[in-house]
């Protein structure tokens, strides 16, 4: 968008301009960024230091610019009209005498505080384009184009006492109440290691194609999880075999049974 | 064990030696180091803050500068000499007017809340506005403000002082008048704003405890 | 376009000014760049051959030096300050559960096997711990078990003699020592007290032949 100028912003108190510099003044709204910027563009109108500046004639310039909009039907935002309300009630403020009775701040406290707000804005707004203005890195000056990596060499030292160790064993040791380890209390994990030494043993019996399943050891059949880590194990250990040109396998589809024998040498 | 030992065997190296070394280390980065950093680096007793001294001023009127970026150090190249560096120059996405003075209010008034920049502008702050200055990772998260809502602060980073060139916020053009006119000041609008913000501090201080981190 | 006319209206810059020129051109160079290449950055009329010559001066025993690779040109950290490119961290960390849980067992039982270890601990050991174990030299593989399989067994080492002060593992204390050292709780333990952890190994070997038919 183009911000108004000056000149069009003077124009905009001239009855035979007026039209057009409102016109181009409105028709730029959606260039505002909110009521407090068209506030300040107006308040520069007044050319006078912004702590000095008039709010009353500044809010009639307000209300004159909500007027043109909604004679030109223009949708205004919510917050121009609120703005317009609460200037509307200021003004009124600032032209009856102060009401003694009433509490809370003064019609020169808010218009104040207004004058304020558009000077810390018009702050903000130069400190931007000065900021702006400073030599970038990338525009102005550049960084080294080839760094050097450093290389992170780790070294991790691992601690551990005496005493963890005796704790862990400890802890170990009491876990199981010291009951001598039963098959019922056997973790349900049938190890690769375990299927594949059973495997080597059972591997020179199946000389016909035989079904994983009656590979798999007594006391693992029955209980499902048993039977899964079993299974897991004991086809992974065949596997294995495979590998090692000791075993054939097949699957003729899909979940069908998977079947085993010995690998015969020709 | 024979770590004293070590230490009365082994002087640092001489200043001379020690400025190269600070020398090699900034080159090879294209980040400003902390001089925490360059310490940790550098053989043990050396003095960082004499050797960046010394490098500061050998670097003096060359093409390259050495820079302080917050309590980091970098080499830049001279800005008078950027004509130079057409290949290098990346664009900058081209920031809106909202950014731009979201990223100057942020930079100035920091740390600030989404609600306090709103307050400023006298608009709503886009999201998208707040997210890419996170991206160029201009701005990040502050600690959050102990008022109700404990609404997350925004401060500028250290990559955006070494993009423009400041050695700490301090450094921001003008900051001192702004502050001496009071106009960084945090003045609430008269009215029905002061009991909240009265009631802020109360909260402040009960809320001390589990304040995280 | 003005171009003609420029050449006749400017002349080259001093020298001092085209070796900072250059100087700013390779350093914020992404690549080694060419005398071509710089001479085309350069105003006209620059000297790139004789910069160059003034600029490796300049650097020769600093902590960066000018070097020529291939035909181009680039700045490269001092071969002597190599070292400073590496960074060493130390930390510290703690055993996990699993890995000082095993290395207990393996510490109480050996030798023992990676079955056994799962066995005594009632969960499967990650091929991780065992490692780390082995890559800290706490254990190290003893001879295969004669069981079917012939699984590896482990065994610890010295090094974890030394780093627990322990003189063999003999010294390890006993599940008795345990027990009065209230490590243990003094509920008394079904079968017979184990004494010293000899006994233990003993039985926990005994246990194995129906633990694996």
């Amino acid at each position: 968008m183009t911000e108004p100028t000056q000149t069009e912003i003077e124009d905009f108190e001239q009855t035979t301009q007026e039209r057009i510099a409102s016109e181009s003044l409105l028709v730029d709204v959606d260039g505002f960024e909110g009521p407090l910027d068209v506030l300040l563009t107006l308040a520069r109108t007044q050319k006078v230091d912004l702590r000095k500046i008039s709010v009353l004639e500044l809010s009639e310039q307000y209300l004159k610019f909500v007027e043109e909009a909604k004679k030109l039907r223009i949708e205004l935002a919510a917050d121009y009209l609120v703005m317009a309300a609460w200037l509307a009630f200021l003004k009124s403020r600032l032209l009856l005498p102060p009401d003694p009775t009433e509490e809370g701040p003064s019609a020169e406290e808010l218009a104040a505080h207004l004058a304020f707000q558009l000077e810390r804005l018009e702050a903000m707004r130069r400190s931007a384009a000065k900021l702006m203005a400073r030599d970038q890195m990338g525009r102005d000056f550049f960084a080294r184009g080839i760094p050097e990596a450093v290389s992170q060499n780790r070294k991790i030292t691992y601690n551990a006492t005496i005493l963890d160790l005796m704790q862990a064993y400890a802890y170990i040791k009491t876990k199981g109440n010291f009951e001598p380890l039963h098959m019922i209390e056997r973790d349900r994990v049938f190890t690769m290691e375990q299927a594949l030494g059973r495997m080597r043993t059972l591997i020179g019996h199946a000389i016909e194609w035989g079904d994983l399943n009656q590979f798999l050891p007594d006391g693992w059949r029955d209980d499902p999880k048993f039977r899964r880590s079993a299974t897991a194990s004991t086809f992974a250990a065949s596997l294995e075999l495979v590998k090692e040109g000791k075993l054939e396998i097949q699957q003729s589809e899909l979940f069908a049974p998977i079947k085993l024998r010995t690998k015969r040498s020709q | 064990m024979t770590k004293e030992q070590n230490d009365t065997l082994f002087e640092a190296p001489p200043m001379a030696e020690q400025e190269r070394m600070v020398e090699a280390i900034l080159f090879a980065s294209a980040e400003p180091i902390s001089k925490r950093a360059i310490a940790d680096r550098l053989p043990h007793g050396c003095d960082v803050s004499e050797a960046l001294v010394h490098l500061r001023k050998r670097y003096e009127g060359r093409g390259v500068k050495l820079v302080k970026v917050d309590d980091a150090w970098a080499f830049r190249t001279s800005p008078d000499l950027g004509f130079l560096m057409q290949k290098e120059r990346y664009e900058t996405r081209k920031l809106s007017r909202a950014a731009i003075e979201t990223l100057a209010i942020i930079a100035y008034h920091q740390p600030v809340t989404r609600a306090e920049i709103e307050e400023i502008r006298g608009v709503s702050v886009s999201r998208g506005t707040i997210d890419l200055l996170l991206e160029l990772e201009w701005i990040k998260l502050g600690r959050r403000r102990m008022t109700p809502g404990r609404p997350v602060t925004f401060v500028v980073t250290q990559v955006f002082l070494d993009h423009f060139g400041l050695e700490s916020e301090r450094d921001l053009p003008g900051v001192k008048e702004l502050r001496d006119s009071g106009l960084l000041d945090n003045r609430p609008a008269p009215g029905a704003l002061l009991e909240d913000t009265e009631a802020e501090v109360d909260l402040e201080n009960e809320d001390q405890d589990d304040m995280f981190e």
